[in-house]
C-alpha cells in the first residue's frame, strides 16, 4: 500500500525522514511517496485534487481551509512550538537599537507570509502589547532571503525560524523578546499531517499506519535527538555543524485541543476566518 | 485561349480611387506568340498579373479557356519583372527549377536530367548547385526563365525577361523561346520595351497607350517563321512594323502626357 | 479600410470564447473536476465583477501595470540599442555573447535571490526583475531583425554617403522595426509574468501578491478571478501593442502588398481584391 | 572561423572579468557582507559533490528538451497555421491572447488538477511558457514572407501541401529560428523555475533546498550551474542554427 | 579619378576559389562618360561595387582620386540594377529622393524643391507622395536615378540604370543624363548590356569578356557632342563602333566558351 505524501523540505518534516529511515512505514506495511513542495497552499491543493493522499500544512491554513469547507483534517501530529522548543524568534541586526517588542512601532518587519500564521501572530503580539497593530509595517519575505534583507537594512527586524535564527545569531543578529509566537500559547500545534476525511474513511488502515509511523519516529527524536539530526542532513542541505545546532520543533505523542484552539481564536478575531470554531473540528477525522 | 473583355484596373490610395486600365479587349488564341509593349507604368505588369490570376481586375472579365480566372490556374506560369525577388534564396539553382517541375509526374532521375536540360540551355548549367543569391542579375533573370520553361506550363506570361541580358544571351534566348514554343505548341504573352524583340517574336503586337491606358492597336505580324536573327530582321517588312508600333507608341504617349 | 476591419465584429472569435466557457462551466458543475479547486465559470465571474466594482482588481492591477511597464522601457531603452549594436557589430556580439547567452536561461526566480540582496525587496527588485527577464527577447529579436536586413538596403545607404546618424534613423531602425516588433511582442506578457512572479514571492500590494494571498487562504474563485484579471490585463496590452505595430509598419503591409491582411493567400481564399479594389 | 578566435576569447574574458567584480565585491564586503558567498566558496560547493549537480543538470536538461519539442510544436504549428488561415486567427486569437499573459507559476495549481504532479506538470508548464516566443515569431515570419514568393509558387502550380512545405515553413524558418532560440532559454528558465516549487530533482530542486536550509554557497553553486547549462543549451542550438540557415544567403550564413 | 591596377575579383564557394575578374586595368578621367559592356556574369556588378567601396578586390588596387577606395568614398553613388530593393520601403517616393540628399546642407524647403525637380525631369513628379511598392518597376528604376541624380555625387557608378524603360523614356532619360553630365563636369561609368546606348552615351566604352574576364579593349568614342537621338544614331561612325564593340564581344564570349 503506497500513500502519497506531500512535505516541504525543511527541519520541521523530520518526522518523515525518521520514520523513512528506521523503517517504520515499512513496519507498518505501507510505502510513502514524497513529493517535496515548497508551500504549504501548495500541498493542501494537491491534496484536494487528489494528487496527494496526505500532507503537511501549518496549523492556521487548516483552520482557513476547514472555514472555507474543505474537508480536511489532521491525521497525525506534526511539529509543536514550546517555550524550550522555540523554533520561531523575531530577529533584529547587529547594533540595532531596537531591543523590545514595542521598539518596533513605525518599524517594518518581515514575515515569509502575509495572511497567515506569522501576521497574526504579530498583530496578536502588537495588542498584547497595547500597540496599534496596523504601526508595525509588514512585508512579504521569504525565509531564506529575509537574514540579508536584515543586514541590508531593507526591513528592521524579521521573524524567521530555524536554520536562519541560528545562522542569523552567529552573523550578529540579536533575538528580540518575547517569542514569536508567544500569544499562541505555551505549547501550540505550529504544522500537522492532514488528509481528506473522505480519504481517511476509505484507507483506514493506512491512514492509522502511516499515524503510528509518525508518532514512532516523534518518539525516536524526543529519545536520539543526536541521530535524529544526522539524518536531518541526509534529507535536507543543512551542514552536520548546523544541524547540531539548530533547534528542533517539539514533536507530542498526541494534539490536545489547546493546541490549537487559540489559533483558531486568534485567526478569527482578527477576521482571517468568518467565525471561530472548535479545535476538535479538526482532529474529527470522519464526515459529519 | 485568354480572351480580356472590357477590363478596368484601378487603385485605391488614401480614398482615391486612380484608373490605371480601361475598356481593354483582346484575344489570345492558342498557340499564338502575343507581345505587349507600352510605356513605363502603364500596366503592363498588372495586367499580366490580373491574366496570371494573381490579382483580380476591378471590372470585366478575364477568361482561360472559357472560365473566369479567379485563382492562378494550372497551365499558367509567369516570369516576374522583378525576377531577383521571385526566386527562393534557400533553394539551390537546380532547386528552383526542380521546383517549377513539381506536377510532372517523372522520376527524380528524370526531373533532374530535364532541369539540368533547361539550365544548360540558358547557360547555367555550371551553376546548378549555387544559390540565386550568388548570381549576377542576368543570371538570376536566365534562372527565372529556366525555371519557367521547366514547368511544362502550356501559357507563359513573360514580364521583360530578357531585359537584363546582353545582346548575345538575348538572342540566344529569344531563339530558345521561340524554339520551345514551336515544339511544345505553347502560348506565350511577352512584355517587352524593344519593339525589335516583340517583333522578332511574336505572330502580333498589342500597343498600349493613354491615360488611363487602353490598347491603341493590335498590330498582326506576318513576317514568316521560323525567323532568323539577321534575315528577319532584315526583312523590309520588320521596318515597317517598327515604324508603326513606334508611331502608335509616341501617339499613345503624347494623348498621355 | 483598415478602420473599416476593426470596427467590425469578430463573431468566430466570440463564439469560440463561448464555447470555451461552456466548456468550462460543465466541467465544473458536473463534478468531472473538483469544483473546489475548478469552480465553475459563473462563480468566478461574480467574483470578477465584485472585485472590479469594489476597485480592488483595477488598483491591484494597476500597481502591477505600473512595474511592469518601468521594467519594460528600462528593458527597451537599453536593450534595443544594444540589440542594434549587436546586430550590426558581430565584434561585440561576440564579446557579450557568453554573458549574455549564461544569463538570459537563469529563471527570473533565481535571478530574484540575488537581486534582492542587492536591490533590497521594493520596487527597484522588482523592476529589475522585470527588466532582466524582458531583456533577453528583445535583445535577441531586435538583433535577428537588424541581422534580417536586407543587405541591399545597408548598401544603398552607404553609397549614399549616409551619416551614422541617417544611417541609423532612417535606415537601421525603420527596416529592423518588424524584428524590433516581434521582441516587444514576446517580452510585454514576459515582462507581465515575470512583475507578477516577483510579487508573488516577495511582494505587499499588486496581482502576483493578490493571487498569492487568495491562493494562501484558500479563496480559489477569487484566485481565478485574479487569473483572469491577468488576462484580460495582458490581452489588453496585446491588443495596444498590435495596435502600435500597425500604425508604425504602415508601409510593412503595404510593402507586402496585402495592406489590412496579412496571411499568405491560399488560392482558395479570394484574397486578391486586396489592393485592386471594386470600385 | 579563424578570424572570429579573438574576439570570441574576448567574450569569455568579459564573462570572466564580471566573475572578477563579483570576487572583489565579496573580498571587500561590498556585496551584502556574507550573504552574497565568494566565488572562491561557490566554486568549492559545485566541486564537493561533482554527480549531484551532474545529475541535476542532466534530469533537468532532458525534462526541457521533452518541454520544448512539445512548446516548439505547438508554437510553430499555432504560428504558422494563424499565419496562413485568417480564419483560424479570428477565431481562436482573442482567446490565445488571454492565455499568453498568464504566470506559469501561477498555473501550478490548476495544471495539477489536471496533469497531476509528475515529470508531466514541469514539462506542461515549460511547454506552455516556450511555446508563446515561437508562436509569435513564426507568425510574423509568416506574415513577413515575400509576397513574391507566393506568387511565384501558385504561378508555377504547386499544391497547397508543397507550398506549406516548400515556401511558408521554408521562408519563415529564419525567423522561426529566433523564436526557438528564446524559447529555449525560457522552456529551461520555467523548468528550473516548477522544480524550484516542488522541488523533487533537478536543478531547481537543489537551488530550493540550499535556500531553504541557508546554505548560500550551494545556491549559488547551484545560479552557476543553471548559467552554464543555459549557455551549453545555446550554443547547441547554434549549431543547429547555423547548419539550418547556411543556405540563406550572407546575411544568415555568416553567423557563428 | 578612379585608376583600377591589375585588380582581380574572386569569389569563394566550398573552400574553392573562383576567379571572376583577373588582371583588369584602367582609368576613369575626371569628367569622363565611360560605358562598360559585357557578356552576362562577366563582373560588371561586382567591379562596379568594388568602385563603389561596398566590396574589396581579391587583390590589385583601386585607387579614387589618388587614394585606395576601402569604403564608399564622399563623391561616389551608385544606382543598383536591383533597383527595386535598394529603395526604402518604409519612405515615400520623395524620402526616397530626400534620403539621397542627406549630405546636403540646404533648407528642408530647398531641398524638397531640388528633389521634386529631379522627380519631375524622371517623370514622377505625380508620384511623389506614393511608395516605392505602388509604382511600377519602370518607375521604381526612374525613381533609384532620380535619387541618384539628387544626391549631387561628383562620380556615378549606374549598373543597367535603364533596363526596364521603354524606348521614348530611355532616350529622354539618357538625353537628361547627358544634360546632368555636361552641367555638372559629373564623371558616369556607366553599365549596360545595349551597345547602341552605350555608343551613343560615352567619351569611351570598356568591352569586357573572356574566362576569367579581362578587359577586352577601351574603344574611344570620338562622336560630337551634344549628341542627338537620331542624328548621331545615324553618323557612320556609330554603326562602325557598333561594328567593332559587338566584334569584340562575340570573340570574347567565344573565348569564355
Ligand atoms: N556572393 C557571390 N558568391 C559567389 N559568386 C558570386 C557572388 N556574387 C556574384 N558571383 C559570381 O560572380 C560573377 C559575376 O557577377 P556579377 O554580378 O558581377 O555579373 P554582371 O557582370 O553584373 O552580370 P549581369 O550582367 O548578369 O548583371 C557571376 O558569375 C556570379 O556567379
Ligand atoms: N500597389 C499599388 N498601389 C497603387 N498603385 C499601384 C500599385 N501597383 C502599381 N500601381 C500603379 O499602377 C500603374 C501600373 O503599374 P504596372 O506595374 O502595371 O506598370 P508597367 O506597365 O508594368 O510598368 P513598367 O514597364 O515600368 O514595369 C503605375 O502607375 C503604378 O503607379
Ligand atoms: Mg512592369
Ligand atoms: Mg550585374
Amino acid at each position: 500500500e503506497t500513500i502519497r505524501v506531500g512535505f516541504i523540505p525543511v527541519g520541521d518534516c523530520l518526522q518523515l525522514y525518521v520514520a523513512e529511515e528506521m523503517g517504520y512505514f515499512a513496519e507498518e506495511g505501507i510505502t510513502v511517496e514524497k513529493t517535496p513542495l515548497k508551500g504549504g497552499s501548495l500541498i493542501a491543493m494537491a491534496v484536494e485534487a487528489g494528487e496527494l493522499d496526505a500532507g503537511w500544512s501549518n496549523t492556521v491554513s487548516l483552520v482557513m481551509a476547514e472555514d472555507r469547507e474543505f474537508d480536511f483534517a489532521i491525521l497525525a501530529p506534526g511539529a509543536f512550538e514550546t517555550e524550550s522548543h522555540r523554533e520561531h524568534s523575531l530577529l533584529v541586526a547587529k547594533g540595532s537599537t531596537i531591543t523590545r517588542f514595542t521598539d518596533l512601532k513605525g518599524k517594518t518587519v518581515a514575515i515569509n507570509a502575509l495572511g497567515n500564521i506569522n501576521e497574526i501572530a504579530i498583530t496578536a503580539l502588537a495588542e498584547e502589547n497595547g500597540m496599534d497593530s496596523s504601526t508595525i509595517k509588514l512585508v512579504e519575505v521569504p525565509f531564506p532571503q529575509m537574514l540579508g534583507a536584515l543586514e541590508s537594512g531593507a526591513v528592521d527586524a524579521v521573524l524567521t525560524l530555524e536554520p536562519f535564527v541560528t545562522l542569523g545569531k552567529s552573523s550578529g543578529a540579536r533575538i528580540l523578546e518575547p517569542a514569536a509566537l508567544k500569544s499562541y500559547g505555551d505549547r501550540f500545534l505550529i504544522a500537522a499531517w492532514f488528509a481528506k476525511r473522505t480519504w481517511m474513511q476509505e484507507h483506514p488502515v493506512i491512514a492509522e499506519g502511516f499515524r503510528r509511523a509518525v508518532l514512532k519516529a516523534s518518539e525516536f527524536i524526543e529519545t536520539n535527538p543526536a541521530k535524529a539530526r544526522e539524518m536531518l542532513t541526509r534529507h535536507t542541505k543543512l551542514s552536520l555543524e548546523l544541524a547540531q545546532s539548530i533547534t528542533l520543533p517539539y514533536f507530542a505523542q498526541s494534539i490536545e485541543d489547546s493546541d490549537i484552539q487559540r489559533i483558531i481564536d486568534l485567526t478569527a478575531k482578527f477576521s482571517f476566518i468568518k467565525k471561530p470554531f472548535s479545535a476538535k473540528r479538526l482532529l474529527e477525522t470522519s464526515t459529519q | 485561349m485568354f480572351s480580356i473583355r472590357s477590363m478596368q484596373i484601378a487603385f485605391i490610395k488614401n480614398n482615391r480611387t486612380s484608373f490605371i486600365m480601361e475598356d481593354v479587349n483582346f484575344d489570345v488564341p492558342q498557340g499564338h506568340f502575343l507581345s505587349i509593349v507600352g510605356p513605363s507604368g502603364c500596366g503592363k505588369t498588372s495586367l499580366l498579373r490580373c491574366m496570371a490570376g494573381l490579382d483580380q481586375p476591378s471590372s470585366g472579365s478575364i477568361r482561360f479557356n472559357n472560365t473566369q480566372i479567379t485563382s492562378p490556374s494550372q497551365g499558367v506560369t509567369m516570369v516576374f519583372q522583378d525576377y531577383g525577388n521571385s526566386l527562393f534564396p534557400w533553394k539551390t539553382v537546380l532547386g528552383n527549377v526542380l521546383f517549377g517541375m513539381n506536377r510532372s509526374t517523372a522520376t527524380k532521375q528524370q526531373k533532374i536530367a530535364t532541369a539540368m536540360g533547361h539550365l544548360a540551355s540558358v547557360g547555367l548549367a555550371s551553376h546548378s548547385r549555387h544559390h540565386p543569391w550568388e548570381l549576377s542579375g542576368g543570371m538570376q533573370q536566365r534562372l527565372a526563365i529556366a525555371r519557367a520553361l521547366a514547368s511544362g506550363a502550356e501559357c507563359l506570361l513573360m514580364d521583360e525577361p530578357f531585359a537584363s541580358l546582353d545582346a548575345q544571351t538575348r538572342a540566344d534566348l529569344e531563339d530558345l523561346l521561340l524554339r520551345i514554343w514551336a515544339d511544345g505548341e505553347r502560348t506565350v504573352v511577352f512584355v517587352t520595351h524593344d519593339v525589335d524583340e516583340a517583333i522578332y517574336l511574336s505572330d502580333s503586337i498589342l500597343v498600349l497607350g493613354g491615360s488611363p491606358t487602353t490598347v491603341q492597336r493590335t498590330v498582326e505580324n506576318t513576317l514568316a517563321r521560323p525567323r532568323h536573327q539577321l534575315e528577319t530582321r532584315a526583312n523590309p517588312l520588320f521596318s515597317d512594323l517598327r515604324t508603326t508600333i513606334h508611331g502608335l507608341l509616341v501617339s499613345g504617349t503624347s494623348q498621355c502626357a | 479600410m483598415r478602420r473599416a476591419d476593426m470596427r467590425r465584429i469578430n463573431w468566430h472569435g466570440i463564439m469560440f470564447c463561448v464555447a470555451i466557457a461552456a466548456a468550462w462551466e460543465l466541467l465544473s458543475t458536473l463534478q468531472i473536476v473538483s469544483p473546489r479547486l475548478f469552480p465553475p465559470l459563473s462563480l468566478i465571474l461574480s467574483h470578477l465583477i465584485d472585485l472590479t466594482v469594489s476597485g480592488t482588481l483595477p488598483q491591484v492591477l494597476a500597481q502591477t501595470l505600473l512595474r511592469m511597464l518601468a521594467g519594460l522601457i528600462a528593458a527597451s531603452v537599453v536593450m534595443v540599442p544594444l540589440g542594434i549594436w549587436a546586430g550590426r557589430s558581430q565584434r561585440l556580439w561576440l564579446l557579450i555573447s557568453p554573458t549574455v547567452e549564461s544569463l538570459r536561461s537563469l529563471p527570473p526566480a533565481l535571478v530574484i535571490l540575488p537581486a534582492m540582496l542587492l536591490l533590497g525587496i521594493g520596487n527597484s527588485m522588482k523592476i529589475f526583475a522585470v527588466f532582466f527577464a524582458a531583456a533577453f527577447p528583445l535583445l535577441l529579436n531586435t538583433m535577428d531583425g537588424v541581422r534580417a536586413i536586407p543587405l541591399m538596403f545597408i548598401d544603398t545607404a552607404r553609397t549614399l554617403r549616409t551619416g551614422n546618424r541617417t544611417m541609423l534613423f532612417e535606415v537601421v531602425v525603420p527596416a529592423a522595426a518588424p524584428g524590433i516588433f516581434s521582441g516587444l511582442k514576446s517580452a510585454v506578457p514576459i515582462a507581465f509574468i515575470v512583475a507578477i512572479l516577483a510579487e508573488m514571492i516577495g511582494g505587499t500590494d499588486g496581482i502576483g501578491h493578490f493571487l498569492m494571498k487568495s491562493q494562501r487562504s484558500f479563496d480559489i474563485p477569487q484566485m481565478y478571478a485574479a487569473t483572469f484579471a491577468t488576462a484580460v490585463g495582458g490581452g489588453v496590452l496585446a491588443v495596444i501593442l498590435n495596435c502600435v505595430e500597425s500604425a508604425c509598419l504602415v508601409w510593412y503591409s503595404g510593402w507586402k502588398r496585402f495592406s489590412g491582411r496579412d496571411c499568405p493567400p491560399f488560392p482558395a481564399t479570394n484574397h486578391r481584391n486586396t489592393t485592386k479594389d471594386r470600385s | 572561423m579563424r578570424m572570429s578566435l579573438s574576439p570570441r576569447c574576448g567574450g569569455y574574458a568579459f564573462a570572466a572579468m564580471l566573475i572578477l567584480v563579483w570576487w572583489a565585491g565579496t573580498a571587500s564586503n561590498v556585496l551584502a557582507r556574507g550573504q552574497i558567498p565568494s566565488p572562491g566558496d561557490v566554486l568549492l560547493a559545485l566541486t564537493d559533490d561533482p554527480r549531484l549537480f551532474i545529475n541535476a543538470i542532466f534530469k533537468t536538461v532532458r525534462q526541457t528538451m521533452i518541454a520544448f519539442a512539445i512548446g516548439a510544436a505547438a508554437g510553430l504549428t499555432l504560428g504558422l497555421c494563424h499565419g496562413v488561415f485568417p480564419t483560424l486567427r479570428n477565431t481562436t486569437g482573442p482567446c490565445i491572447e488571454g492565455l499568453r499573459p498568464l504566470p506559469s507559476i501561477a498555473l501550478i495549481p490548476i495544471a495539477i488538477v489536471f496533469v497531476g504532479m509528475g515529470d508531466s506538470l514541469n514539462v506542461t508548464i515549460a511547454a506552455f511558457a516556450c511555446a508563446w516566443p515561437i508562436f509569435i515569431n513564426t507568425h510574423d515570419g509568416v506574415k513577413g514572407i515575400n509576397p513574391l514568393l507566393f506568387d511565384t509558387a501558385f504561378t508555377i502550380g504547386i499544391t497547397r501541401r508543397r507550398l506549406f512545405q516548400s515556401v511558408i515553413l521554408q521562408a519563415a524558418l529564419p525567423m522561426a529560428m529566433t523564436g526557438l532560440r528564446i524559447g529555449l532559454g525560457i522552456a529551461f528558465a520555467v523548468e528550473v523555475s516548477v522544480e524550484m516549487v516542488i522541488p523533487k530533482t533537478g536543478i531547481g530542486a537543489l537551488a530550493t533546498t540550499a535556500a531553504l536550509s541557508g546554505h548560500n554557497a550551494l545556491l549559488y553553486a547551484t545560479i552557476a550551474a543553471a548559467a552554464m547549462t543555459g549557455l551549453m543549451l545555446n550554443q547547441a542550438f547554434r549549431w543547429t542554427e547555423f547548419a539550418l540557415l547556411r543556405n540563406y544567403g550572407p546575411q544568415w550564413s555568416k553567423r557563428t
